[in-house]
């Protein structure tokens, strides 16, 4: 039989691929040859030549999903980008992936993206020309001045960033307003004062015990997936890790503690401080480099105190402590409920401070070293940028803005009166892939290519073991020729500011294949030529890059005293999850129906409180409740998790969107919208876990979607070994671990 | 002739899952998950939503529990008597579990669910007219029945090109369930033929073993001695075959190992590790 | 020398067999029981015990149809299953037994049935056309009586069932 | 009249009559008898409607989910089979123990049984999800060499309800032959005609009486066992299972029982439908009544019997599953189903131990009603639970069906009687022939010895009908 493949067996092909999960159609190099299949099975005739029909091939880039920038490989067959897988080369994903990334690809075919550049006119946006909204663009960028023009996006680095603040000076502007919602903002300011450093390397693998307040490392964090495959050795250890969670609200990460203590909201501090009072004072741990002030502080929380305070049991933190000390090195970390307090930052030095007590630092938190490329890294977002930027707006600061990468109508607080702000600003532009709540407020709308089109670096904040540069690559052809990449729109305004400095590069591919030809031998190392080292880049994904050895010196600075708000009501903690994140995956159906890891809903938004105190208001599971701010209210269903102290009450990120496309519009409510304005006195960043609320039962119980569909089935094992558990000494004896 | 068929070999016609069935398995994929390190991120699912073209079914159908999530995390509070969950939650990735002695084969009045010489419990789609008696008879209900047509509702233009082109699209009407990713496995098979070898181990890797950022889930072959899974049921003394047999072999009970339902001589494929907790 | 058919309708049963009781007891010469077909309303053994023992032989082919489908049923499931390899099996055997008994059962019950059914419809002489010597009233609340004889005795046999009452005589010539 | 009373029936009824009033029975139907049709039609129509959306939409429509893949078509479906026992079943039993009192009762009851078959044989197809394809389940040869799967309960199903199907037709149409002659020879016209072909030329020869006596007999000897195997590869389809509450020894006892308890249930509703409409009261006495409501009751015992005893071995089983099912059938939310169930199948068949409520048709009626509710929730309870409460607690689930199938199972009912009620104008609903053996040897027993006072009897009866008979 020759290689050319007659009719009749080229059905046989297609009737076998379509007899279900039995066979893989096309996969099988025993029926189909690549000449029979570009003669005969492909759909279109001329396939490109980097296509091989039938075969499945995987391309290196970069996840951008969220700021983590996780290495992936990308499944590309016929032409068309099928799945995300991590990329091992990437110190950063380890060739593991979250849902998030998983996900990427539903965002880059999702129906609602903008497929033209589109103009305010009368009201309404309505498409035009690219040649018209650059002419436009031109003209008002012309007509700004100075620190009248700002960029507002999220976090940004590699070489977009260093584009985009060549663009600022171009302008002359220094306004870069850098919005995120999920950010440890303030704990780089507490590291930046007691390390020297604002990211270093946390080493949780390394650590025989992990006391975590509050911190979702392997949730809603700044690098998911790499404490991950951190926690998973750190599990894996020779001689097991203990994982400590201390929280309000139980998150993913507190799921899988061998303790879980409820903490009441804003106590934090004291916790901290009661805990340094034992290491230092009945453990007798050395207080060199403690300022007088904040052992003086310390002494003034002495255990009984604290766990009046706290509502931790005072044998309990006893222990803990106790084991911190036989387990080290230990690491202590702050989360975002920390963070997001009225006194965040001294919280935060608070928790920090164990660390310096119990030695971790160099041990369990390293330097991340001397990046050699400054103005590559990631310029990372906070939400005091956001406040800012409220205020220029309402002080008509501000002429024209472009908006990226971010979404601040969505996730401003009322409070913050930015919506109103808005109208202040005479020109707002957005490079947006989706139809979300900014880009709608936008005047001009630019396409944006997805991160699966483009071509971009990414060097992540939080960088692992190696340090390395993400090289991000399209894996496939434009879905629609309209859209631009991020990179290209940024290099055609500076074009039209610095035309005879950016001229030469044609697009931003050659742009970047420059500045990467233009990488120092260092970085480059052994790769004979150029085109080698492009192409091995390209290859791996990764571009490894060496910051040196440094070892870290810690010293405490002196902060406020813990303040504990005794006011009436519960703590609202608008916390985002692993999945819908802070909302900007909202539009991605997959996530959508993956329910949330601890309350096991989809496709909704709801409240988490503790049952002792729903049965005080009165409130039964699945009920509808009002949970009132000042600053206002949302209405919403009520699941009763004990995973939560009695003075919280949980609202899950990610709902509530008022556009952004059909999977995501008007589903469930935004809790963002009813936090009080109130910031950290020290660092600006909005206290968002700091606003209180009332709750008052509106409505019956009714269906929720609920995995377990609300029948109280799926809670309890009901005496079933699903889910067994033993003990570590058992392990310890049977494994050796 | 199939009478002296029957004939010739009465006796191999005649053998049950005691004697081991009559099978000439050429692997026995399995999967051993340690329960210690699954955070229970959803990784694997929506990885598995990715890679099998399982169908977004919305709020309603969801909320009516017609969801189609081959690999669904479970999600055990247990401690319920204690004000707070001290040691955190159970988390459980349920998926198939591929069992030696399935009971939703036997029940299918088409043929359309059997057993590969994979050691798989295949689901032909083509086949299956859709009397639901597998689910019915699955103890672990991760059969999943196409209620609706979903093609329209979960892949609207451009969605569809996500769809991998090696594996169907299901309509209305017809069972499915998590197939330990057997295009995969097939893809693989292929490549080792034509290159005249076995597969190797660690060559096949399912979708959600492949996500899992702990490394919680791993693949492989029974079959293959030096395989990381065999490494891993032998160490916790878990064997392949019905209760009977494998309780007796279970010389350390404080093993982690176990099999959920093995008490019902079902023998999956899926060992679990049990999760462990430090009281403190 | 013409024979003819000779139909007698009596309203009381009893009657009637006392008539074929005589013609049992030769009282007309040239005419045996054997000649003698006794239609009626309904079933009635004791009455119809006059007529001697007429063996029926439906039983015979319900046991054919019984054995066939026992030997029948087992070889196709059997030669089913064993030409299937690829059909589930969850642990159990390619040809397990209990399933195939429950089949078996089934199909023996059916081919006996359907044998018996149409042994009947062709042993009980049934799908013929009937003959102008029926009386609905037979179908009614009447026996008759019908005797095959000579020209030659139908007076005597007349005088017979006159003698017993009969109700009505018709006849028919057998050409 | 009280000596009547006592009597199954009148032995001086005169023959003549017996065919009038059934024949009559049979002739223009009265406007009532189009209203009941039309509303049987209006409901097969809903279900038709249903089943279209259900067609075209998805099983979705049905209200099923992952850990409820049967529901309310399989429990419907268990409901007919069973309704569908008592017929056949009991008219060979009886038959087969010669109680002669059935004669006048069993030519409606497998009526009953034929077209409660036709009903329940819908309802697999229904919920089939590819229904299309129904066809793959039957055993032919296929050129790719596929068939069904023998051990799947559900080709037993198919297996058994075929051949149970044709038997008991069979056996209703042979029982029938000497009836349809008897038409045949009363009417004119296109009726005529039928019974003409369908009577097969009967003519009541001895020969044909005497084979008809053999096959009548052999064939209640090859359905009584045939019934009970029926329902007991039913119960196969949950008994062979391994789900808690399904996988039980006891079932196929038990679900013979409670067929044969609906079954009695349903020929007591239809014996008092007919007695009343066809004004049968000469022949579907009160005598008859008592011993079928009697009959009824002993079967009730039997049921509940069984019932505590698969209670009883779950129970001290100590399997946690079927255990913990137990205690949730009882307690949890389909408890109101469960003693509902209880009280219409154990308690309430009390009533029929009572001579004067065993009398009063309209007691009886409702009681009979109410009974065969009990039948239908048993068979929820029989489904719906386990699925509800199997092994995996995270699928555990409420279920109470949808619009689109009740409307299905409301509209099978609707089915069920337009089928009936076609019948009982096409065919003779009573055994002529028969209730006239039963006058004829009853009369005979009675006075054996006095022979002159029979045909005293007899003759008058001739003279009567003389002209009758002929017309």
């Amino acid at each position: 039989m020759s290689g050319k493949m007659n009719r009749r067996s080229f059905l046989k092909v297609m009737g076998w691929s379509g007899a279900g999960v039995a066979l893989t159609g096309c996969d099988m190099p025993t029926t189909v040859t690549l000449e029979e299949g570009k003669e005969e099975v492909m759909s279109y005739l001329m396939p490109e030549e980097y296509v091989i029909p039938g075969v499945g091939v995987w391309y290196a880039s970069t996840c951008t999903q969220c700021a983590a920038g996780c290495g992936i490989h990308g499944r590309v067959r016929e032409g068309r980008v099928l799945k995300l897988e991590g990329n091992p080369d990437s110190a950063v994903s380890n060739g593991k992936l979250c849902m998030m990334g998983q996900a990427g690809v539903q965002g880059h075919y999702n129906p609602d993206r903008i497929s033209t550049p589109m103009m305010r006119s009368g009201g309404s946006l309505t498409p035009v020309s690219w040649d018209k909204a650059l002419a436009m663009l031109e003209e008002k960028l012309g007509a700004v001045s100075g620190n009248r023009f700002a960029w507002f996006t999220g976090t940004v680095s590699g070489h977009q960033s260093a584009l985009l603040t060549n663009h600022l000076d171009a302008m002359g502007s220094t306004n870069h307003y850098a919005h995120e919602v999920v950010n440890n903002a303030v704990s780089r300011a507490v590291n930046q004062d007691m390390l020297g450093e604002a990211n270093p390397r946390l080493r949780l693998d390394k650590a025989k015990m992990i006391v975590s307040f509050g911190a979702d490392f392997m949730g809603a964090s700044q690098s998911p997936v790499q404490y991950s495959v951190q926690y998973a050795k750190f599990r894996t250890n020779k001689e097991r890790g203990l994982l400590v969670q201390i929280e309000s609200k139980m998150s993913l990460t507190g799921g899988s503690a061998d303790l879980w203590l409820a903490i009441k909201p804003g106590t934090e501090a004291v916790l901290a401080l009661g805990m340094a009072n034992l290491l230092l004072n009945k453990i007798k741990l050395s207080d060199a480099g403690i300022p007088s002030d904040v052992r003086t502080l310390i002494n003034s929380y002495d255990i009984s105190k604290v766990a009046k305070i706290t509502g931790v049991a005072g044998d309990r933190i006893q222990r803990v402590t106790q084991l911190l000390t036989e387990r080290s090195p230990s690491l202590v970390l702050a989360g975002a409920s920390v963070e997001g307090q009225t006194q965040g930052y001294a919280t935060t030095a608070a928790i920090m401070m164990l660390n310096h007590i119990l030695g971790n630092v160099g041990k369990t938190i390293e330097s991340a070293g001397d990046f050699p490329f400054p103005q590559l890294m990631a310029k990372q977002g906070g939400t005091a940028d956001l406040v800012a930027f409220a205020e220029a707006a309402k002080a008509k600061k501000l002429d024209t803005v472009i908006f990226h990468g971010s979404n601040p109508v969505y996730t401003a607080p009322e409070s913050l009166g930015l919506t109103e702000a808005m109208a202040n600003i005479g020109f707002k532009v957005a490079i947006s892939q989706f139809p979300d709540e900014t880009t709608m407020a936008a005047d001009l709308v630019l396409p944006m290519s997805s991160y699966l089109e483009d071509w971009g670096t990414q060097v992540p904040a939080d960088q692992a073991e190696s340090s390395a540069i993400q090289v991000q690559q399209p894996l496939m052809e434009k879905l629609n020729a309209e859209t631009k990449g991020f990179g290209d729109i940024l290099l055609t305004l500076l074009k039209q500011r610095k035309k005879e400095e950016y001229g030469q590069f044609e697009d931003y591919y050659a742009y970047l294949r420059n500045a990467f030809v233009a990488m120092p031998t260092s970085v480059k190392n052994d790769a004979q030529s150029n085109d080698e080292f492009w192409n091995a880049a390209l290859q791996t994904g990764v571009i490894k890059v060496d910051v040196g050895a440094k070892d870290l010196q810690s010293t405490v600075v002196s902060f406020a005293a813990p303040v504990v708000d005794d006011s009436a009501g519960l703590t609202l903690m608008p916390s985002p999850r692993l999945g819908l994140f802070d909302g900007r995956h909202a539009n991605l159906p997959w996530l959508q129906e993956a329910p949330d890891q601890i309350s096991k809903v989809v496709w909704d938004s709801w409240a988490e409180m503790h049952p002792d105190t729903a049965a005080k208001m009165g409130i039964e599971n699945l009920g509808l409740v009002k949970v009132s701010s000042v600053q206002g209210s949302v209405t919403l269903r009520v699941v009763l998790l004990k995973g939560m102290h009695a003075d919280a009450v949980a609202i899950p990120l990610g709902q509530g969107h008022e556009a952004y496309g059909r999977y995501a519009k008007g589903l469930g409510i935004n809790p963002l919208h009813i936090l009080d304005a109130a910031t950290d006195d020290k660092t600006g960043e909005l206290a968002m876990y700091s606003t209180r609320v009332t709750v008052k039962r509106v409505g019956p119980p009714d269906s929720l979607s609920i995995v377990r569909m609300g029948t109280g089935a799926g809670d309890s094992q009901v005496g079933r070994k699903l889910v067994g558990t033993v003990p570590v000494e058992q392990v310890r004896r049977t494994e050796g671990t | 002739m199939s009478l002296d068929n029957i004939l010739n070999h009465w006796s191999d016609y005649r053998k049950g899952a005691e004697e081991g069935g009559h099978h000439e398995y050429e692997h026995r994929w399995a999967m051993a998950i340690n329960l210690d390190l699954c955070t229970g991120c959803n990784a694997c699912s929506t990885a598995c939503y990715a890679e099998n073209n399982l169908a977004v079914v919305g709020k309603e159908k969801f909320e009516s529990g017609q969801a189609m999530h081959w690999m669904r995390i479970e999600r055990y509070w247990d401690q319920q008597e204690l004000e707070h969950p001290e040691q955190g939650a159970s988390f459980l990735p349920m998926m198939c579990q591929q069992c030696g002695a399935a009971t939703c084969e036997p029940v299918c009045p088409v043929a359309a669910t059997y057993h590969t010489p994979d050691g798989l419990n295949a689901q032909v789609y083509n086949r299956c007219i859709g009397s639901r008696y597998c689910s019915n008879n699955c103890p672990f209900r991760v059969r999943y029945f196409n209620f609706y047509s979903y093609y329209e509702s979960s892949w609207p233009e451009p969605m569809e090109q996500q769809l991998n082109p090696d594996i169907t699209v299901r309509d209305k009407g017809v069972m499915e369930k998590c197939t330990f990713c057997v295009q995969r496995i097939r893809t693989v098979k292929d490549k080792a033929f034509m290159e005249d070898r076995s597969v190797k181990d660690g060559e096949v890797v399912t979708a959600c073993a492949q996500a899992c950022p702990t490394s919680a889930i791993v693949f492989g072959d029974t079959m293959d001695e030096n395989s990381m899974v065999s490494k891993l049921w032998k160490k916790h003394q878990v064997e392949r075959g019905i209760y009977q047999k494998t309780k007796y072999a279970k010389k350390d009970t404080d093993l982690r190992g176990y099999r959920i339902f093995e008490e019902l001589n079902i023998d999956p494929s899926v060992m679990y590790l049990e999760r462990v907790r430090e009281d403190i | 020398m013409s024979k003819k058919r000779m139909m007698g309708l009596f309203g009381d049963f009893e009657e009637a067999h006392d008539a074929i009781a005589d013609i049992r007891r030769n009282e007309v010469p040239g005419l045996t029981v054997d000649d003698v077909t006794m239609t009626s309303p309904i079933e009635h053994p004791e009455v119809e015990e006059v007529l001697g023992d007429r063996p029926v032989h439906i039983q015979k082919f319900t046991l054919a149809g019984a054995i066939f489908g026992v030997v029948f049923g087992f070889i196709f499931l059997a030669a089913a299953q064993a030409s299937f390899l690829v059909q589930p099996q969850g642990g159990k055997p390619i040809i397990a037994l209990p399933s195939n008994i429950v089949l078996i059962y089934e199909m023996l019950i059916f081919f006996a049935v359907w044998m018996t059914f149409f042994a009947f419809i062709f042993l009980s002489g049934l799908l013929k056309k009937r003959s102008a010597l029926y009386s609905e009233k037979v179908s009614l609340d009447q026996v008759a009586i019908i005797v095959e004889i000579d020209d030659s005795i139908s007076e005597s046999v007349k005088g017979l069932f006159q003698k017993h009452k009969v109700l009505e005589i018709r006849e028919e010539a057998i050409r | 009249m009280t000596m009547v009373t006592e009597k199954d029936i009148n032995e001086q009824i005169a023959w003549a009559k017996i065919n009038t009033d059934v024949l009559k029975s049979m002739e223009n139907p009265r406007p009532a008898y189009w209203i009941t049709l039309a509303v049987c039609l209006a409901m097969v129509a809903c279900a038709v409607l249903a089943e279209y959306i259900q067609y075209t939409v998805g099983m979705g429509t049905a209200a099923l989910n992952n850990p409820h893949m049967w529901d309310m078509y399989i429990a419907a479906f268990v409901f007919w089979i069973g309704m569908s026992h008592s017929g056949t079943l009991l008219s060979a039993i009886l038959h087969l123990i010669h109680a002669d009192w059935r004669k006048p009762i069993y030519r409606f009851a497998e009526a009953m049984t034929t077209f409660s078959l036709l009903t329940a044989g819908i309802f697999p197809m229904i919920h089939l999800g590819r229904v299309w394809n129904l066809y793959w389940v039957l055993p032919y040869v296929s050129d790719r060499g596929i068939w069904p799967n023998f051990r799947s309960p559900l080709v037993w199903d198919a297996f058994a309800i075929t051949t149970y199907l044709t038997a008991s037709m069979l056996f209703l149409f042979v029982g029938m032959i000497p009836d349809l002659a008897i038409c045949r020879d009363n009417t004119t016209g296109w009726r005529k005609k039928l019974y003409g072909i369908l009577a097969l030329g009967w003519v009541g020869s001895d020969r044909q009486w005497r084979h008809f006596r053999k096959i009548y007999l052999l064939m209640a000897c090859f359905l009584i066992p045939l019934a009970v195997s029926v329902h007991s590869i039913v119960s196969a389809d949950f008994a062979m299972s391994i789900m808690p509450g399904w996988h039980i020894t006891s079932f196929p006892p038990y679900f013979v029982a409670g067929a044969l308890y609906s079954g009695c249930a349903a020929i007591i509703t239809l014996f008092i439908l007919l007695r009343y409409f066809f004004r049968f009261e000469d022949y579907m006495t009160l005598p008859i009544m008592e011993k079928t409501a009697k009959l009824t009751f002993a079967i009730a015992m039997v049921w509940t019997y069984l019932n505590l005893i698969e209670f009883a071995s779950v129970w001290y089983g100590h399997d946690v599953y079927n255990k913990e099912l137990l205690i949730a059938k009882a307690t949890g939310a389909y408890a109101w189903i469960f003693w509902t169930m209880l009280f219409c199948g154990s308690v309430l068949p009390f009533a029929l131990a009572f001579r004067k409520l065993r009398r009063h048709m309209p007691t009886m009626f409702v009681v009979s009603l109410f009974l065969n509710l009990g039948m239908f929730f048993e068979r929820w309870m029989i489904v719906a639970p386990t699925l509800s409460m199997s092994h995996e607690p995270h699928q555990w689930d409420i279920m109470y069906g949808s619009i689109v199938e009740w409307a299905i199972v409301f509209g099978s009912f609707g089915w069920f009687g337009m089928l009936f009620l076609i019948f009982v104008k096409v065919f003779p609903s009573v055994s002529m022939y028969e209730v006239k053996e039963m006058v004829f040897h009853r009369k005979r027993s009675a006075g054996e010895e006095d022979l002159a006072r029979m045909t005293d009897h007899a003759k008058p009866a001739t003279q009567t009908t003389g002209g009758g008979g002929g017309a």
